[in-house]
């Protein structure tokens, strides 16, 4: 069985990023320079109306808070699934342990979004809870801020933030923690410094996986955000399905990829940063 | 040209040039879940010497090896490292450093890096980091590849930048879990070679855990045979093959002829045994009574063969040959069984399948294990 | 390092169980249960009303055709993906292609499907290129169809089902492939006889990463396939955002999880099947 | 008690019984990319024989091996296996069979399963699969472990599981991917000669791909010696160690003392060499005119030592002893440089460091290799 070349390969792999990247991309770019449809949809006539409408301060105002919000989900979220990955791959009861991860997304998603609202919202089972023990003297406000947003869309990425390190972890050799401990480095910065870098491709899947979606999002903020906490993509639902500006909705989605596109390239310089012993 | 010939080592025979003890080890045991892998081992090992924990898998040699590490912990008895009790301590605490089966080269970092790692966690000063690696380097000559990373090495390569690391700390004794197991025949050869090089020239302590007899005998100043979580025997290689005191280290230690036989009677130092092959005189320092079950090895390299020579022990009919090179196993059948000689390849080709020859040994050249 | 003993985790884990999945599923079934609020939300009186309305004969034939739709996703998607996932696999450059195939996600999802709606819509570019060179009289309705829901749930979960079987095709050690050739047994034999049952975990994986998303599924069916092609997340969504049915939408919720369940059983009894040797 | 004790074999000198051809290899080469991996091999393996393919990593003998299974075509050259051109033809439809040097058992499988793949691939019936597999798991002496899985076994039971279906398509011939490297000392010692009885007893080609120069040499009829991509010497283990046509052969089987001499006359058969070791005398079937340089090859067991014998050839002082148990190797300082001899421990234990000995030899001990 030798390996095939690589030429096979390239011609589907092509048509895949043409058609399911570069097209749609195209498409989206191509139609923010149209003029806008009356009810939706473009007319053929240029206009530079949609990149005119987006210097809005509003708009720029939740570009920043899209980048918050997705870069504290994806610190939380990382923060969570490391030790987690860490603790199933070095369980005897792996297969388990990962199933439980990604049993809870048996329900659908709306309805956990939903169940969730009802334990927190104002009149939720929580507050109800707390008034009834008199530790509160009225509602606290968990619902309808960044944080709740940040919490729910952590709970929500956390499986695939989980699954790439495990994977990485489970391959990892062990028997490298001991060395490092054995010629001097204690546990925790023996992790540090042999187990880290060996699983920098898990922790790169892991965080874009978080941070891409994370970016793009627009359920979690709709439900739970009200309209303080909205993000990118809801003002780009917007524009899609009531105000039905196609064109502002390109704009800003091009926007959008911009932003996403700077956030991955950052990314992948911070995480192939120095190439020397990280030790300081 | 010159042949590539193996460099001078000490030899069994001396004794370890200091007198201090490196490791001590105090009826350790250890289980894991239900599987008691140490039962009470007890050891010195001298300041300076190469020893080896030698073994078939399973033996807890390597167990033992991670308890002197501190990968381990014992559930009972005491290891005492230099002068200090070691329970407790951390690995990263305790005086020695390992060379890892698998080697455990960092595989993200350079043989330079990977030699500095200790040196950079004690956070030493960047030229001196530089001038520690490269003469460590220059000890297991692989300057050259300073910069290539563990994955572009060949496996005596990697064992090699293994060494270095662990020495760089300047150990009280260096471990080897079986550093020799992962590469060919021949490069082995050349690297115990090395191996013994390196001891002389550091001189410091050395233990190695191996399974393979050969290994340790041609390269240790004494030599733990272990089986099933004990210590069996404790000796220099010479006391270790020509005097195994039971049937395990016997038969794990080269290849042996038993024979079981009971004493007849007692001669002053020589003992008269029946066997299903005869009778047999055996010198013996303190000989068993008349009437004990016994069981007799002799090694097949002190069978003499002879054609014709009526003054032999025993007659027996080559049933076959295995030849490998430099020497050849004769295989004999006699009226009371099989007994395996071994003749140096010059004499072995006189002899042919079907051939009757005469068996002859001397006085001293069986020993007596007890119990069958 | 030994490993950690399992006690240490089952806590954690139990919290995690506990937390994301029987506490909103008894949420959900309680709320079932319960009398409709005015404004949504429920009061605190029981009611078998919304048990009641699930006996309509609308609403199962949605459960049908959802269950129609996932399954026909599920297999469409499982097929386009094992062959590729193979192909990264065995190819000389893993990483280029897997990254390829996230690529596509770095653009939001409602965009990528507005842009698909751009394309299939019966005013879309493709219908205007067929029409242009004559090849159609009239536009092909490719959108608002079970196909069209069916393509593009797909396309969303093709990468996800990817990505599991990489990961088990990776590690498989392909001199079994060769030791069945060596045995016997043509290529495509060898194959489906060793390769098959020795990545079950990531056909598994796979198979479930799409078939319980696509079960739940409601934002394609709402965009592309329309009023004809609702599926239960789509009713789901509409008692608990416009209807504001809470009880209903948790009387359907407990009916499609327990669609998932079955779905998964039934997958989970097949996919361990016979024990014996694979051969007929 | 009887020591165990190995089983006949056909030994080395005895010709195949059958005359046929049962592989024929010529002129093959292959590259991968840029490396030349097999640069026009010629073979021709008789049917029955135990044939062994043996060079470092590397020298292209799996690559050989795979070829002749189907894995991999050649680049150019022809292989027949019996009376078929077995170009072009897939592995499934080659009457060979392979044993993987990992096993490459499949993992989803009983130990019976595993062993009745190839015969349910073939849909025989039911009862035919289960009389078939319980008598190869008979062979092997697996009966017991039929319903376990690979991961359940022991390294060795792995290999005999491995053999076992091998063998069950009753192949041609039988290909040995390096199936002894993964175990230890001890354990291959053992089953190598289980290999040995197999083959004796089922009676069909072997063929082994294999670095370590000792098995080769003990188990094989005949022997092919490659290095690079070449095959330098085929013959039986005698002739390949006692008369290695080419430096590689000579260094890489055993150990061997090389020295570079020129000839000086001729005295009818025996050369006269001028070295760095004082005169040599040689026997040589055709002896090279006076002035060619070459390389004197020697035995370290051909190499008689004595104690103060005035009719040695040389003297030498005793530098380092290398013991084995049941030999010790001698390094010996000359005026000329460093010889090695091997003497069987008996004799061994007579020797100290420091010790001046006379060495000897045979005119016929000696071999000549051409060039330096």
């Amino acid at each position: 069985m030798k390996r095939l070349s690589t030429p096979a390969y390239l011609g589907p792999f092509s048509v895949w990023i043409l058609l399911f990247f570069i097209l749609p991309l195209l498409i989206i770019a191509g139609t923010s320079f149209l003029e806008k449809g009356v009810y939706g949809g473009v007319t053929g006539r240029l206009s530079l109306t949609a990149w005119r409408d987006l210097w809005n301060p509003a708009f720029l105002r939740v570009a920043l808070s899209t980048l918050v919000l997705a870069c504290a989900t994806t610190v939380l979220t990382f923060g969570l699934a490391l030790p987690t990955a860490y603790a199933i791959a070095r369980s005897r009861y792996k297969n388990l342990l990962l199933f439980l991860v990604i049993v809870p997304f048996w329900t659908n998603f709306l309805i956990r979004i939903y169940a969730w609202i009802a334990i927190l919202g104002n009149n939720g089972y929580l507050n109800q809870a707390l008034l009834y023990f008199g530790w509160i003297a009225e509602p606290v406000q968990f619902l309808y801020t960044g944080t709740s947003v940040a919490a729910v869309m952590t709970y929500t990425f956390l499986p695939y933030a989980i699954l790439p390190l495990y994977a990485s972890i489970e391959r990892f050799d062990f028997s490298l923690i001991e060395a490092a401990q054995d010629l001097g480095a204690g546990a925790l910065r023996a992790h540090r410094l042999v187990l880290l870098p060996n699983i920098r491709a898990g922790i790169t899947a892991s965080l874009l996986f978080t941070l891409i979606p994370a970016l793009g999002q627009y359920a979690v903020p709709q439900l739970i955000g009200g309209r303080n906490s909205f993000m990118l993509g809801n003002l780009i639902a917007r524009e899609l399905t009531v105000s039905r500006n196609w064109p502002l909705a390109a704009s800003l989605s091009v926007l959008l990829t911009l932003l996403t596109t700077l956030g991955i390239v950052l990314f992948l310089r911070f995480s192939n940063g120095p190439k020397t012993l990280p030790v300081k | 040209m010159q042949a590539e010939i193996a460099p001078p080592h000490p030899g069994p025979e001396i004794p370890s040039p200091r007198g201090g003890v490196a490791v001590s080890v105090r009826d350790v045991g250890k289980r894991f879940g239900s599987a008691r892998v140490l039962e009470g081992v007890s050891l010195d090992i001298r300041e300076g010497e190469f020893f080896s924990l030698l073994g078939p898998s399973g033996c807890g040699k390597t167990t033992l090896l991670r308890i002197l590490a501190g990968f381990e912990e014992p559930d009972r008895g005491s290891v005492r490292i230099g002068d200090t009790d070691v329970l407790g301590v951390p690995p990263n605490r305790r005086h020695v450093n390992t060379v890892f089966q698998n080697y455990a080269l960092f595989p993200h970092l350079t043989v330079f890096e990977n030699v500095a790692f200790p040196l950079r966690l004690k956070k030493l000063p960047r030229g001196r980091i530089e001038e520690e690696v490269m003469e460590h380097l220059r000890l297991v000559q692989l300057e050259a590849h300073r910069d290539k990373r563990p994955e572009a090495l060949s496996g005596g390569m990697k064992q090699r930048v293994a060494i270095a690391r662990a020495l760089i700390n300047r150990p009280g004794a260096l471990l080897l879990d079986e550093p020799l197991s992962a590469l060919d025949a021949k490069l082995r050869q050349q690297l115990l070679v090395e191996l013994e090089k390196l001891h002389d020239r550091i001189g410091i302590t050395f233990i190695l855990v191996t399974h393979d007899q050969q290994e340790a005998l041609s390269i240790s100043d004494r030599v733990a045979v272990m089986d099933r979580g004990r210590v069996l025997q404790v000796g220099n290689p010479a006391e270790i093959y020509e005097h195994p005191n039971d049937l395990f280290t016997a038969e794990f230690i080269g290849e042996t002829n038993l024979i079981i036989g009971k004493v007849r009677a007692l001669e002053g130092p020589i003992a008269v045994i029946d066997t299903p092959q005869g009778l047999w005189r055996v010198r013996a320092d303190a000989p068993p009574a008349p009437g004990t079950s016994l069981t007799l090895a002799l090694r097949p390299e002190r069978i003499r063969l002879s054609r014709g020579d009526p003054t032999a022990f025993l007659q027996a009919r080559v049933e076959d040959l295995i030849y490998t090179g430099s020497q050849t196993r004769v295989f004999l059948r006699t009226e009371g069984g099989l007994l395996q000689a071994t003749a140096l390849e010059a004499h072995g080709r006189q002899y042919r399948k079907g051939m009757t020859l005469g068996l002859s040994w001397n006085d001293n050249d069986p020993w007596i294990i007890p119990g069958p």
